[in-house]
């Protein structure tokens, strides 16, 4: 089971910091139908993070709780890419990001359950109709500020050229998920790529945007833990009031 | 012609008014500003709790506080709904809001400065608002009744919510039990000024009670509100085992009800006039969040408008 | 020595706070010259709070060291005003807080000279260049945006008036301030206040700047542990490195 | 006339050329794109560790922290004052830097992702960059000479600094040297990348270090300095007790020498044209702290004018 845990850990990290960022847009929102979107969008997210990560206390042999794993970890241990880690930003960043993200996640899961891992399956079952109502509220959105303003389709087009450079990491093929995907735990990454990809494609265009072209450089490294400059702060302020209380029951 | 008096003989029967109904225009006034202050609070009180999501000690309480902010966005969405069937439009109400010509309960105006907040806000707070918002469930205008009903039922779980938050604080380790005794202290007081002004008795002055109580608006004056609120309170602080910051808080045999000490209105006036601790920054705070998106919202405008002509370009092909 | 050991906190808890926000402009100050100027400022602030809070761990008879009472007190527990906690915003916003604080400061340590706590008198003895420094660096800021261009004229007005409501909580006196004058340990913050505000209205006049009206509104209670909103997650970052690693050396 | 013969006879006797001497106009270029990227690299070099600056785990390591900070501002204004003398200016070299024309050293887009970080940064990344600026301490260049003589002089101090960060967590908690073991993993590799592609042997192709020595400015290879640095922190290395990431790692008794395993030069190309960790995102904070910055350098500015006009008028009355 020792390639199990590794692998859903990533699944579990992804979800949980795009979850803490999500959360920051509570009361931030353009509009309130969509504080209301993002809280859930946050929800699902986190609720997907938590049955992940109890499972990975259980596989990994550790028994470490879900609250173990998410406030206990260092940064280094963080299995998550970087795109969910990027601070938040302004609107159009943000369904840039949600629409990379919830595309991935679509065909993650569809494939995933068939995973071998009984619980993966399940959760993969369940979060398959979550993310496919984030996947169209964020075509909605990308539709709708590419196709509205002049000044939206500028900002929309800005947020899915900074979105880009960090679109490829969630397709790469690294030892944990050749593994995974070997036992039948898991699906590579590269193998998503095609159907996810195809999905913003058709959006963007539809939108009347333009695909970022070949980005100059790309994030690497999440899965193994080499994160970029906002996670240690996003861990710093997620982690400091159960940190405080080494111990403590809430 | 006899419709203005249908409005008086619906409000003698306890019937609801619906918007349709004629109703005069200074009920519809009174609504529309009771309305829209409480929608306004659902929008601002999103502030002081959302300030610990990222920061909850849980990834349940997480998601349940998660939830609760959420909720609030809801509430204030069904209020601004019910305001919207009395001839405003949410964009003016927030106009009202933003400007500071509308006001939202000044509770929200203290700042939540530790994990404990968020339990002593939704055990106090929510609790003093279930207790103004129950009676409001039968206001005799329909939509807003209609809308208090379902806030009433989420309300009060997230009061379950906020005893539980402190129950679990108190059963904790020393400093758990000092953080949620130090919440108790300074939400105690606010609390109570929830339920505003002494409105009876020698200290009422003009206000609008006796006319909201005429219209079926209003069903009990803020003291006793207030009353029925500390002696629901006390027995819950002592299953907490919180002791609450009033010296002069005891049973009263031959009230029947608890005595509690004098409440500082000189602070309630001076945060209401804005200066609280935490005035400028929530106003601030959802000012930046609405200009930011303006132009989301503009856009999606533009997008609607040309869909339908597409739309109607389409049905005429 | 109980009245002195909570009045010098407060005083401690406003340099090391300060310093932490001056510690954020590094690499982002207008030009390189500033980024080492800030840095010299952040430097003789926490200078002063590492001796400050030595000095309250011998008083108030716990033994803590600095690093206790920087990294290992709660929100709650800190006594520092609002002025210092607030997120670092433009430069013009830094130039008038930094002006205010110092003059305040060099008001605190002329007085405090003359403290019956020797570490106090001795503190104050050295730090009072220090903060002439600072209070002369800002003051030179201040005149040349003020009437610098018609833009930084602006700009340095809205940094005057975004500081205004964070001014008065520097004279408030309270309990533990009267304890420490009546002792001859500290001296009462209105008494400063004058001379302070007097150094400040001139800079601002000379400066072609209008001194803000009163505020709206203005902070309170710092002192007694009631903080704005920055404050959690400036000690969340600050401390999280410290608070992981519980009896650690670094 | 005889003056561009001077130039050849100073750098012959190994004598230091100053701004008024006549020099070739390649000497001139060579120099000016040598100096600012080293002060280029000052200034990038702050944000890596300026990003620990607020967390670092004790006051007296913050303190330390914020001082090697701000030397390192300190030795981007010696270095662009150096390269002034040259005919260039400042801010004309630092829109070279933003605009992507000049470069800085490669090192600076790694992450910190841990406190131990700060350690590695300056044993290996200050020891690397001391082995290669002690020569340019003799510099054919007078006012580059001499600007190395200080910042070097304050390197060192840096490097026994990063020495004694590892020092201490090595005899910390298992954690801490996790931490250690994990910071020195990272910047080895990158770290021997510092002294650039071979450019001695079979892979030297065209380089400057010809030119560059034949001119006094270079004084040993790439490869010279990197085994020299190799040989320098293998004992370090032993002495913190930290294993360095490189398992070819051994003493070569026949050449005096460690031996040392391939660099990935994949990397270090990729890295350079852009594709590293920390690229985009350096200059991107660079870019921002100097826009931002503008309206108070343009005010600065507009306020010398004035006064200088007002000290005119002054002097005329």
């Amino acid at each position: 089971e020792t390639v199990a845990a590794p692998y859903i850990q990533g699944l579990a990290d992804d979800a949980l910091v795009y979850a803490q960022r999500l959360g920051e847009w509570i009361s931030r929102a353009p509009q309130i139908e969509e504080d209301m979107a993002l809280a859930n969008v946050g929800l699902d997210l986190l609720g997907q993070a938590r049955v992940l990560l109890t499972r990975v206390g259980e596989l990994d042999g550790t028994g470490r709780t879900e609250d173990d794993l998410a406030y206990f970890r260092d940064e280094r241990e963080f299995r998550n890419v970087h795109l969910v880690e990027q601070e938040r930003a302004g609107f159009g960043f943000e369904m840039a990001r949600l629409l990379t993200f919830a595309s991935y996640q679509c065909e993650l899961y569809a494939a995933l359950r068939r995973s071998s891992d009984p619980v993966l399956a399940g959760v993969a079952e369940k979060a398959l109709k979550e993310v496919t109502y984030h996947r169209d509220h964020a075509t909605q959105w990308v539709l709708r500020l590419g196709d509205g303003t002049e000044e939206s389709h500028r900002r929309m087009q800005e947020g899915l050229e900074a979105v880009a450079p960090y679109v490829a990491e969630l397709f790469d093929d690294d030892e944990t998920a050749r593994a995974a995907a070997e036992a039948g735990v898991g699906v590579l990454p590269s193998t998503l790529r095609d159907a996810a990809l195809g999905h913003v494609t058709a959006v963007v265009e539809e939108a009347t945007l333009t695909e970022p072209g070949a980005p100059r450089w790309r994030s690497r490294g999440g899965r193994a833990g080499i994160h970029s400059r906002p996670m240690g702060y996003l861990l710093a302020e997620m982690q400091h009031i159960a940190r405080s209380h080494p111990g403590a029951s809430w | 012609a006899a419709e203005s008096g249908l409005f008086d003989d619906l409000i003698e029967a306890d019937q609801r008014i619906e918007p349709r109904d004629e109703m005069p225009e200074a009920y519809r006034q009174t609504l529309i500003r009771q309305i829209a202050q409480h929608a306004h609070s659902e929008i601002i009180g999103m502030q002081p709790e959302g300030n610990w999501i990222t920061r909850a000690p849980s990834l349940r309480r997480k998601a349940i506080l998660m939830a609760k902010v959420q909720d609030e966005a809801g509430h204030g969405l069904y209020l601004y709904s019910a305001a919207e069937t009395l001839g405003v439009d949410r964009a003016e109400l927030l106009d009202r809001l933003h400007s500071g010509k509308q006001k939202y309960s000044s509770i929200f105006n203290y700042p939540t400065l530790t994990w404990a907040d968020c339990g002593a806000i939704g055990w106090l707070v929510d609790g003093a608002a279930i207790m103004n918002q129950v009676p409001l469930c039968r206001c005799s205008y329909g939509p807003y009744a209609r809308a208090m009903i379902r806030v009433c039922k989420e309300e009060s779980f997230h009061q379950r919510q906020g005893f539980e938050i402190l129950w679990t604080l108190m059963r904790g380790t020393e400093e758990q039990q000092e953080m949620a005794q130090d919440a108790a202290n300074r939400w105690w007081w606010p609390s109570l000024m929830m339920f505003g002004p002494p409105d009876t008795g020698e200290a009422a002055q003009g206000g609008h009670t006796e006319q909201s109580m005429a219209w079926g608006i209003k069903r009990f004056s803020n003291d006793d509100l207030r009353q029925k609120f500390v002696d629901m309170m006390v027995p819950q602080a002592e299953k907490l085992g919180l002791v609450l910051p009033d010296p002069e808080l005891r049973w009263n045999e031959e009230r029947g009800h608890y005595d509690f000490g004098p409440i500082d209105w000189d602070e309630f006036w001076r945060v209401l006039k804005g200066d609280g601790p935490c005035n400028a920054e929530r106003l601030t705070h959802r000012r930046a969040a609405h200009e930011e998106g303006a132009w989301v919202r503009e856009a999606a405008t533009a997008y609607a408008a040309k869909q339908a002509a597409r739309e109607r370009r389409g049905s005429a092909a």
